[in-house]
Formats: C-alpha cells, sequence, structure tokens
C-alpha cells in the first residue's frame, strides 16, 4: 500500500504545482519585481510545511490525509510563478522546523 | 615420439619463418609477393596439422589455400587494373 | 549457480547434442525484444534521406534501390534471428560463431549502398570482423583445452584458471572489435551514414545485444567468489 | 580391445606438445598483428589477415582431440568465404571512386598456356568424383577447387547471370536439406542414417557450389580471347 | 590536454582502427606467454597419439574408433550422451564403397572415415551439428554478399543491357574525364612501380 | 498487492517524480546562469501537452518503423520500472535495456530521413561506449556481491554496510553515466542543440509525448539505481533526498561545461571508465 | 652419412630450401618455381606419413596452385605493362612530373 500514499502525495503535489501556476498567472501579470509578502499563501505555505513535518502532533486525521494536505499546499507555494512564494516558503520552513525541533526532544 | 616432435616443430618454424617474410621480407611491398610468401606459412601449419594426425583439415586446408591465394590476387590485379592506389 | 544468480532462474534448456541453449528471465527478455525489432524490420519501409545541397538552394535524395533493399532486409532479418540465437546458446564455440556470423552480416547490410566512404569503413569494419577470428575461436579454443569443456553449465562450476581468464580476455577484445565499442567504434559508427534505417537499426542492436550477453558470460567464466 | 583404440585422456604426446604449438601459433599470430599495425595500404592489410587465420587454424589444432579438428574444419572454409566477401567489398569500393572512368569489363587475357587446354578436364574431373566421395566440408573444399579449375580454363566471358541464380538455388536447397537432416537426428534417432546422408551431401552441394561461384568469378578475371 | 584531445582524434578514423585493433590485440597476445599454459588431459572426444593406429596397421587409420558397421556403436566420449541417442552409430558406419575400398588397401584411412560416417561427421553432423549449421550458414552469408556485389558492381554485366546502355551514355558525356582519368591512373601506376622496384 | 495495481502504480510514481526532477534539473541550470528559468512542472506539463497535439509525419519516414520506436521506448522503460523497483529483478535486464534505450535514440533518430536525426544516430553509435561504465558497474557490483539481483544486492548492503564504502569509484562511474544522460550534459552528444533536438527532431505529437514519457522514467530509474545500488536499504525520504541531490548536482555541472565534440566525449568517458576500474580492481585485490 | 638420407630428412631439407628460396628471390617467377619445391617437400612429408589419399590429393592440387599463381602473374604483368605502354612520349612524362605536386591536389573524380 505505501507505493499508492506515494503515488497520492506526487499526484497531489502536482496538482498544487499546477494550480499555484496558474492562479499565480492571474494574479501577477508581471515578472517578479514585488518585495511584499502574499498573505494566503504565506498561511498555506505554513501549514503545508507544519502537516509535513509535524504530521505525527496531529491526532484527529490519519497521516495521510496530514501528508496529501501538506503537499498539497506546498506544492501551491512553490508552483507559483519564477520569484513569487519563495519568501513564503522560506517561512514556512523555518516555523516547522522550529515546532519540530521543540516537539521532537533533539534539544533536550 | 622424437620422430613426430620434429615434424611440429619444423611445421612451427615454417610457420614463423612464413609469416616474419610476410611482414618484413624482401620486397613485400608488392602485394602480389606478399601473397605468394603466404604459401610458405600455410605450408607449415599444414606440418603441424600432419603430424598432429588432422589429416582430413588438411585435405581441406590444402583445398582452399589454392582457392584464397586466388581470391588475393583476383583483388590485386583487379585493383592495379583500376588503377586503384590501396 | 553461477547462471542462476546471474540473469534468475532458469526456465528450461533445449538440448540439441553436446549444445545446449538455455533460458532464462534474461535471456528471455532479450531474445523476445530482438525477435520483435527483428519482426518490425522485416515489416518496414526504409527512409528518405534528404540532405540540403551546399551553396545551393536544391536538395539531394538519397534513397535505397529496390534490388538493394531485398538484399539488405533479408541479411538484416538473418541478422535478426543470429542475434536472438546467439541470446539463448549455451555454448562457448556457439556463441562465437553467432557473433561470427553477426559480423559477417553487418558488412552485408552497408556493402550494397552505393557511397564510398560507407563502403570504406565497412571494408574496415569487415577486417577486423576477420582478424576476430583469431581472438574468438583462439579464445574458446584455449579456455576448451584448458578446462576440456565448451559448455557453459560445466564451466560454471571449475575453479578460476589463469588460462580461462586468458581465453575470456581473448574472447573479450574479439567481441569489442566485432561489436565496434570504444575505443573500436570509429569504422563501426561510419557505417551508420547510409540511407535504409530499419537494416543498420540491426547492426546496432545485435553489437550491443552482444555486449550484454558476452558481459553474461564473462562472469560465467571468471568465478571470482 | 575397444579401450586401446581410443584412450581415455589426451595422450601424452599431444600433452607434452601443446605448449610449443600454442606458443607457436601466439608468435605466429603477433607477427601477423604487428604486420597489420605498421602497414598503411588497405590491400596488404587484407593479405595479412590471413595470417591471422592461419595463427588461428594452429591455436585451435593445438587442442589436438577430434573436437578440435571438427572446429578447424568449418573455420578454414568461413576464412575464405569472408576473404572472398571483403575482398568483393574492396573492389566495389575502388571501382566506385573511379566509375565513370572504367568500364565494367576486366581486361582480357591473351595467353595460350599447353596445360590450360589439355589439364584442367582431367583433373577437374578427378577432383570433383573425389570430393564427392569424401562429402561434407572437405569434400566440397576438393570439389569446389576441381569446379574452380574447370571454370577457369573455360573460354567464354560474360556474366552468366542465370548460372549464378542456379548456383544460389543449389546452396539455399542443399542447406535446407542439412537443416532437414539435423533436426531428423534429434526427432527421429532411428533414422540416423537417412540423416547422415542429407547432412553430409546437403554440406557438399552447398559448399561446392559456392566455390563454383569463385569459378565464374576468375573467369571473369583471367578469361582469355 | 590538446595532445589528448589530438591523441583520441585519431580513435575516430576509421582506416586506423584495423590497426589499433591489431595492435591492441598483439599485445594481449604477449600475456599468453607470461601465464602458465597445460593442456588438461580430460578432454572431450580424445584421440590415440599420432600414427599409431597408422603403425598398428588398422586399415583405417587414424580415425578408428571402434564399432561395427550397423551392429555395434563406436567409442564417442561426448559432453552429454544422454542428448543423443543414437551416439557412436556414425562413427561406425561406412558407406558401401568406402567398405570396399578398406578391403583393397590399408592406407586410403582419411577419405574413408570422411565418406559419410567417421568421427568428424558424429562431431560436426550430430554432437555438434548446431555449430556446423552456423558455420555453413556464415559461409552462405558470405557468398552472397560476395555474389550481390559481384553481379551489381564488379563483374562485366554483358546481360544486363539496360545498365551497360546508361554506362555508354555516361562514358561518351565524360569521354574527356574518361581520358585524364586513365592518364593519371596510368601515371599513379607507373609511379607505384618505380616505388616497388626501388 | 496485486502485481499489476503494483505495476502501474510504480510506472505512474516514476513517471511524475522522474518529469518533476527534470523540471528540477532545468530550472538548477537555469539558476547558475542567472536566467529565472521555466517553473518545475513546466516538464511534465510539457510531455502532457505533446498527448493531445497533432500528429503529423514527415514525408520521409521509414514508416511503421517511425511509429513503432516510440512505442518500443514506452514499453522497455515500463519494463524498467518492472525490473527495478517492482520485482528488483536481474541488474543484467536493466543493462539490456539501457541497450535498446540506446537502439531506439539510434533508430528513432534515423528513421526520419532527417539529416539532424541522421548525425544523432550516428553519434549514438558513437557513444554506444557510454554504456561501458554500465557494464563495468553491474560487473563490479556483481564481483564484490555475488550476485546480478537487486534484492540480493539491497540484503549485502544491510549486512555489510552500503556499496559506496567499499567500490566508491564504481559509484564514481556510474555518477558519470547519470551525468552522461542528464539534459544538456557535455557528454549528450546525441541530443546536442546543434543538431537541434538529435533524435527527437522529427517527433511530433503523441510520438513525442511517448519519447519523454519515456525520458523521466529513465531519469528516475537511473538514479533510484544509484540510490540502491551504492545506499543500500534507504527509506523513501532518503530516495527523495537522495534524487533532488544528485539533480542539483548534475544540475550545476551540465550549466557550467560546455559540450565536448563527440569523439572526445566518448574517449573521456572511456577513460574515465578505465580509470575507475582499474582503481576498483586495485580495490579490491588489495 | 648414408642414415641421414630418409625421406624425413628429405622432404624436411626440401620445405625449407623451398622457403628460404620463395622468401629471397624476388622476381614472382622465380618463386612460383620455388613454391613448388615447398610443395613437393610437403608431398614427400605426407607420404612419409603414409597417407595415401592425402599425397594423392596433393599432387592435384599442388599443379592447381602453380597454375593459378602462373594465370594471375601473368594477367598482372600484362595489366602493368599496358599501363606502363600508355605512355605517349617522354615529354609527357615530363610534364607530369613537373606538375606533380598539383596533379595530385586535383581530385580524382569530383565526389558524388
Amino acid at each position: 500500500m505505501e507505493e499508492l500514499y506515494y503515488m497520492i502525495y506526487i499526484l497531489v503535489f502536482i496538482i498544487g504545482l499546477i494550480a499555484g501556476l496558474l492562479l499565480s498567472y492571474k494574479k501577477h501579470m508581471e515578472p517578479y519585481i514585488m518585495s511584499e509578502i502574499d498573505i494566503p499563501s504565506l498561511i498555506l505555505a505554513i501549514v503545508g510545511w507544519f502537516f509535513l513535518l509535524n504530521h505525527g502532533l496531529i491526532r484527529f486525521a490519519s497521516p495521510v490525509i496530514c501528508l496529501a494536505i501538506a503537499f498539497l499546499f506546498i506544492g501551491y507555494v512553490i508552483g507559483r510563478r519564477p520569484g513569487y512564494g519563495r519568501r513564503e516558503t522560506a517561512i514556512g520552513i523555518a516555523i516547522a522546523a522550529i515546532v519540530w525541533i521543540s516537539t521532537s526532544g533533539v534539544l533536550f | 615420439m622424437l620422430d613426430l616432435a620434429i615434424w611440429v616443430y619444423a611445421g612451427l618454424a615454417l610457420a614463423i619463418f612464413g609469416s616474419l617474410a610476410m611482414v618484413i621480407g624482401p620486397g613485400v611491398k608488392d602485394p602480389i609477393i606478399r601473397t605468394i610468401n603466404s604459401e610458405v606459412a600455410s605450408v607449415g601449419v599444414c606440418l603441424v596439422l600432419l603430424s598432429y594426425n588432422h589429416t582430413l583439415a588438411l585435405l581441406t586446408l590444402i583445398a582452399t589455400t589454392v582457392v584464397i591465394t586466388l581470391i588475393l590476387l583476383r583483388a590485386v590485379s583487379r585493383l592495379e587494373e583500376i588503377g586503384a592506389d590501396v | 549457480m553461477v547462471i542462476e544468480s546471474l540473469g534468475g532462474d532458469l526456465f528450461g534448456t533445449i538440448p540439441l547434442g553436446d549444445i545446449v541453449l538455455y533460458l532464462n528471465p534474461l535471456h528471455l527478455f532479450l531474445f523476445v525484444t530482438i525477435l520483435l525489432f527483428t519482426v518490425l524490420i522485416a515489416v518496414s519501409r526504409t527512409e528518405t534521406q534528404i540532405e540540403a545541397l551546399f551553396g545551393s538552394l536544391e536538395e539531394n535524395e538519397v534513397k535505397v534501390g529496390k534490388k538493394e533493399f531485398k538484399q539488405r532486409r533479408f541479411l538484416a532479418i538473418i541478422c535478426g534471428i543470429a542475434t536472438a540465437g546467439a541470446m539463448i546458446t549455451g555454448d562457448l564455440f556457439n556463441f562465437t560463431l553467432f557473433m561470427a556470423l553477426i559480423g559477417i552480416v553487418n558488412i552485408g547490410i552497408v556493402s550494397a549502398v552505393k557511397q564510398v566512404s560507407v563502403l570504406d569503413s565497412a571494408y574496415q569494419y569487415g577486417l577486423i570482423a576477420m582478424m576476430c577470428g583469431l581472438p574468438l575461436f583462439g579464445g574458446a579454443a584455449i579456455i576448451l583445452a584448458a578446462t576440456g569443456t565448451l559448455s557453459l553449465f560445466e564451466l560454471q562450476t571449475l575453479p578460476l584458471n589463469a588460462m580461462v581468464v586468458f581465453g575470456a580476455l581473448m574472447m573479450l577484445v574479439g567481441v569489442a572489435g566485432e561489436s565496434g565499442i570504444a575505443p573500436f567504434y570509429a569504422s563501426k559508427a561510419e557505417m551508420f551514414r547510409t540511407p535504409g534505417s530499419p537494416f543498420i537499426l540491426i547492426i546496432h542492436l545485435s553489437s550491443l545485444f552482444i555486449i550484454v550477453r558476452f558481459v553474461e558470460i564473462l562472469l560465467i567464466l571468471i568465478p571470482v567468489i | 580391445m575397444v579401450v586401446d583404440i581410443v584412450p581415455q585422456f589426451v595422450p601424452a604426446f599431444f600433452q607434452s606438445m601443446y605448449v610449443p604449438v600454442l606458443y607457436g601459433g601466439l608468435i605466429v599470430a603477433f607477427i601477423g598483428l604487428m604486420g597489420i599495425a605498421i602497414e598503411k595500404r588497405d590491400i596488404q592489410i587484407l593479405i595479412l589477415t590471413d595470417l591471422a587465420g592461419l595463427a588461428m587454424l594452429i591455436i585451435v589444432a593445438a587442442v589436438g582431440t577430434d573436437l578440435a579438428e571438427a572446429l578447424v574444419l568449418p573455420g578454414l572454409v568461413v576464412e575464405l568465404a569472408e576473404t572472398l566477401a571483403i575482398s568483393e567489398i574492396l573492389i566495389a569500393r575502388e571501382m566506385r571512386k573511379a566509375e565513370d572512368a572504367r568500364s565494367f569489363a576486366p581486361m582480357p587475357l591473351n595467353m595460350d598456356m599447353e596445360i590450360m587446354t589439355t589439364a584442367p578436364n582431367f583433373i577437374s574431373l578427378v577432383l570433383i568424383g573425389y570430393g564427392i566421395f569424401l562429402s561434407g566440408f572437405t569434400g566440397g573444399a576438393v570439389a569446389g577447387g576441381g569446379i574452380v579449375l574447370f571454370a577457369l580454363s573455360r573460354k567464354i566471358r560474360g556474366l552468366p547471370v542465370v548460372v549464378i541464380d542456379g548456383v544460389g538455388a543449389i546452396s539455399g536447397i542443399s542447406w535446407c536439406l542439412w537443416i532437414i537432416g539435423f533436426l531428423l537426428f534429434f526427432m527421429m534417432p532411428q533414422y540416423w542414417l537417412l540423416s547422415l546422408f542429407l547432412a553430409a551431401f546437403g554440406l557438399l552441394l552447398k559448399v561446392a557450389s559456392k566455390m563454383g561461384l569463385i569459378g565464374i568469378l576468375m573467369r571473369e578475371e583471367y578469361g582469355r580471347r | 590536454m590538446p595532445s589528448l584531445g589530438k591523441f583520441w582524434n585519431k580513435f575516430a578514423k576509421p582506416k586506423n582502427i584495423p590497426r589499433l585493433f591489431a595492435l591492441v590485440l598483439g599485445l594481449l597476445l604477449i600475456a599468453g606467454f607470461l601465464i602458465p599454459t597445460a593442456l588438461n588431459p580430460d578432454q572431450l572426444y580424445p584421440r590415440p597419439t599420432p600414427q599409431t593406429q597408422m603403425d598398428a596397421g588398422l586399415s583405417i587409420a587414424p580415425y578408428d574408433r571402434g564399432g561395427e558397421i550397423l551392429s555395434a556403436p563406436g567409442i564417442t566420449k561426448a559432453q552429454y550422451p544422454e542428448n543423443s541417442a543414437s551416439l557412436g552409430w556414425i562413427n561406425s558406419y561406412m558407406s558401401p564403397v568406402a567398405d570396399a575400398i578398406q578391403s583393397i588397401s590399408p592406407y586410403f584411412g582419411t577419405s574413408i572415415y570422411s565418406s559419410p560416417g567417421g568421427l568428424i561427421d558424429e562431431i560436426l553432423y550430430y554432437t555438434r551439428g548446431f555449430d556446423t549449421i552456423l558455420e555453413s550458414s556464415i559461409l552462405m552469408m558470405a557468398f552472397i554478399i560476395a555474389s550481390w556485389l559481384a553481379i551489381n558492381f564488379t563483374m562485366d554485366r554483358k546481360n544486363d543491357e539496360e545498365e551497360i546502355r546508361k554506362d555508354v551514355k555516361l562514358a561518351i558525356s565524360q569521354s574527356s574525364n574518361v581520358e585524364n582519368a586513365v592518364e593519371e591512373s596510368n601515371r599513379k601506376a607507373r609511379k607505384r612501380q618505380a616505388r616497388r622496384e626501388r | 498487492m496485486n502485481l499489476m495495481a503494483d505495476i502501474l502504480i510504480n510506472v505512474i510514481i516514476a513517471f511524475l517524480a522522474g518529469s518533476l526532477l527534470l523540471g528540477l534539473h532545468r530550472k538548477v541550470m537555469a539558476r547558475v546562469q542567472l536566467r529565472p528559468g521555466p517553473p518545475i512542472v513546466q516538464y511534465l506539463l510539457h510531455s502532457l501537452k505533446f498527448f493531445f497535439k497533432e500528429v503529423s509525419f514527415p514525408k520521409t519516414a521509414s514508416m511503421p518503423f517511425y511509429i513503432g520506436i516510440t512505442v518500443i521506448l514506452a514499453g522497455i522503460w515500463v519494463t524498467g520500472v518492472i525490473v527495478g523497483p517492482v520485482a528488483k529483478g536481474s541488474l543484467m535486464i536493466l543493462f539490456g535495456i539501457y541497450a535498446i534505450f540506446k537502439i531506439v535514440e539510434h533508430n528513432s533518430g534515423s528513421s526520419s530521413g532527417s539529416p539532424y536525426g541522421k548525425l544523432s544516430c550516428v553519434r549514438a553509435v558513437f557513444s554506444a561506449a557510454g554504456e561501458l561504465p554500465l557494464f563495468a558497474v553491474i560487473g563490479l557490483v556483481f564481483l564484490k556481491t555475488g550476485s546480478m539481483n537487486i534484492a540480493d544486492v539491497i540484503a549485502y548492503q544491510s549486512a555489510h554496510g552500503p556499496l559506496i564504502m567499499s567500490i566508491p569509484l564504481a559509484a564514481i562511474m556510474l555518477f558519470a553515466l547519470i551525468l552522461t544522460k542528464s539534459p544538456y550534459s557535455p557528454f549528450a552528444i546525441t541530443k546536442g542543440k546543434d543538431i537541434v533536438s538529435g533524435f527527437e527532431t522529427e517527433h511530433y505529437g503523441v510520438l513525442r509525448g511517448y519519447i519523454m514519457f519515456s525520458e523521466s522514467i529513465a531519469f528516475y530509474i537511473l538514479l533510484w539505481l544509484f540510490l540502491t545500488l551504492f545506499f543500500g536499504p534507504i527509506s523513501v525520504v532518503g530516495y527523495v533526498i537522495g534524487m533532488i541531490l544528485i539533480t542539483i548536482i548534475t544540475g550545476v555541472i551540465n550549466a557550467i561545461t560546455p559540450m565536448l565534440n563527440p569523439n572526445h566525449s566518448v574517449m573521456s568517458q572511456i577513460t574515465i571508465a578505465i580509470v575507475c576500474i582499474a582503481g576498483t580492481v586495485l580495490m579490491l585485490v588489495a | 652419412m648414408l642414415e641421414l638420407i630418409n625421406m624425413t630428412t628429405i622432404s624436411i631439407a626440401l620445405m625449407i630450401i623451398g622457403a628460404i628460396g620463395v622468401v629471397l628471390l624476388t622476381k614472382p617467377l622465380d618463386k612460383v618455381i620455388m613454391v613448388s619445391v615447398l610443395e613437393a617437400g610437403l608431398f614427400l612429408a605426407i607420404a612419409t606419413f603414409k597417407y595415401l589419399d592425402v599425397a594423392f590429393l596433393t599432387a592435384m592440387l599442388d599443379p592447381l596452385s602453380i597454375i593459378v599463381f602462373l594465370i594471375a602473374l601473368m594477367k598482372i604483368y600484362n595489366v602493368r605493362k599496358s599501363k606502363m605502354d600508355d605512355y605517349s612520349t617522354i615529354d609527357n612524362l615530363e610534364i607530369i612530373k613537373e606538375n606533380d605536386g598539383e596533379l595530385n591536389e586535383r581530385p580524382f573524380k569530383e565526389a558524388r
């Protein structure tokens, strides 16, 4: 069954990528010049990366669903037009990593 | 036993001598001379086959040597005739 | 035992006297593929090469004539069958013979063309193929002298022997020359400049498959572990 | 009694002679190959590859068993056939290079040798008869020698395409005979005698008819006016 | 680095390849003198010491391998005797003509035993028959190639009138070329002759 | 699980992951060359797009062959997935698949009649030498582990530690092969831009779709093979990280190297192979 | 002394003499004669081994090979001679010699 889940993750990730690409083209007509952070995608990135690294903490849904959602969101943020979504992703990774480190017991 | 060994050595000597003659013998720049020299090596091989009692192989070798010579000489003369410098 | 660890479990053998053909997943895969290609070749037309002429706006078409086409198709099919045979044979000498057949047929496939450069490389390749008789048959004979057998089934159980390694190396050089892998690739690669894509495909196919098969034979002959 | 006729192991003579003969073969091969390596002209290399074939014969024959002889026999004929094919390619290449300048007919030869009018009929008849008696590769080679001589001594020139087609057909049919014989050996071993004759005469016909082709080629070359 | 490139470039010319191959093979052969070599006495199809059969006066020397015509098989030490149901029968068989010759003279062993029947035939056609099929196919292919080339390129094409007509037209249209070419080839021949005599 | 479903799932994974990796490869190259580069998903979109385009055939093509070759190309890579990730079968078969891949490359070039395809075809023959490293690698792996079955190799590694520790030069050789097969590599003479798109030049529409489909599977399988052969039993996360790393490394290398001339490309691969083989044999003997 | 004169020594001597002769003589016709000496030695060797049938065949095929050599030699001789004769004048030769380099540059035939 493992492979089936991997396939689902990849599919979801790709759907996220494509959706991100299409929506970002609709939203930003110009190539990457702006410097402010896009709030909705920042939220998605944080949620995605959080789910990816910390799905063990979440009890109300099965890890498969968590990971699928995580990949969808991550894909959505990464997949945007060149340049867009980089900062959001970085912030997402940072927050998720901090939570992961603090809860996994690496530090203690 | 010794008698047979002499034949084998004679055959090998002829084969080696013939091959040397084919490679660096006098006048081998001319392909005809080279082809005729190849006869020596083939007689040497014939002797080896003979002393090993491979007589059927010997028969075949004698028959095919003639034909191979014919083919090579045909190639040589035809190329001369065309005037190809190969 | 070595044979199983190389290509998977045996499916079965075809005994023809002292020559035993055998099949395992690897050979089956190669065998089926080569037959598939041979069928494809048998039903294909040839392509037309179009080259722009230098210095003008015209173009030059190179086609395969009908007589030439028939001859080359025939040889290509034979080459396919020979390669298929080489894939499943279980006898060393038999393998070298298949090799020699493939070599001569390869020359034949390109010998019918009109380009001088292609004929030239076919000739050079032919010289190599003739020289390959020495390492191939000689290598097999040295292995025969050292072990007293030519059957791969018997050879796989024998211990390592310097003469067998030498014979195997000779055969390796022979296969390398005959199938035109580097550093002997040039004469064979130049033969591919002629039109008649399905036929020249089989030249390449056969040499690569022979290499695959020979790797297996080499590993059978040289049991390191 | 029977054990006396065929020994269980290889006799001491072959064992003691193996190393010298093998070394002799290797030396011949080495000389020949070095000759090829330093030679620059194409036709010369073709002649020198003959030497590689001879070295191969020595190495194979050194094993000194009946199997070795059986491996030598066809090797010889194959060497011959390959030489023919490759020399043909060389000639074709050179003719293509100079095509517009040459007529296709070789220069006629004006010679009158006594031996060419009296000897051939007799010698070739004897050779062909003896070859038929021998059968197999050897018989084919011997009878073929006779046919070559016979064709060579005829006075006509020109291309008998029909004859060549006929030769091809005969050899194709005899090859089929041979295959049938081979299969019979394993399908119905009780008919081994029939299969033996099919095989032996199939091969005879095949080799002899191919040699006949050489004869026709040679008549082209050396035909008289 | 550039010299390495130049060195590599030599491998790209077809004309160099046979010579390179011969060189590599020749160098490999030297290894044959360095390793210990010996004949394994346990061979298939062994044969007696040369000339022993001849000296013993066997009428079918050197190929006598025992057996009686159509009643007992001869001796053949094959690899897989279980695969060959009628092993040994062929090397005991003798055709009627061969039988007749055998009674005449003891010096015709080779021809007797190579006319259908005999050990070599046993190996060639029976136990290793597949090899022989291949050999004869190689032969056939080589001759097919040679005869195809001969008919289409290198031979006198007296019967192919179309082709000849075409060639004649070509020759007429390029007769000046022809003249030059002939001259040149003669000059070349002369040069070559001079080189040979030098 | 059902075998067919297993195969299907693995093929889909290989295709999607391979496409993403190739996209990433292109992105990395672009960033090294200070361009923005296309989105990572672009390669996949391209492959999918071609399946819906109209197909056209050159007038000069060698007909059943021209089409059949792409189908065979897709077929052999599906077989590659079956032998590799699904069945963990014989390495020899994978080697055979690479041989056929070479042939398909060769022949899809020559069957169209285009001069660019023809050049690519001749170069494919030249670069048959590129398969020599693969042959040497599996030979060395066989000599080390005593088996050609991938499952056995994995078992050996879990017992004796990863092979990269014991035969690192073989790993370098296989890495050189990956480099050869990656797009825009200095050794990728068959697809060099001097001959337009090499063997793919004349294949449009669905046929091109098949080719791109197979290319992504091929890249995935090669990376999978590298990680499996030399890093032993690693987890999925390990595979993902390893594949991304290798892709990035090859991307950086390809971005900063020019394409070699065909002859030099072949001879340098051979030289690398010979050096690595000699080194590994020495290490094994010592 | 006399015991040295047996078939073995004679045949080997014949072969060695023949071999040396074939190699050292450079005129083709001389070579052909020495080839027949060589083959006579082989014939004698086969007779020493008592294989009469093989000897018989050798006796048949040896003249054949000599004939082959002779025909080929005559042909090549003719070809070379006719090539030599084709020069109409000596001047022609001089001119060609002067323009040697240039003529070599000129392609024998325009490429296809």
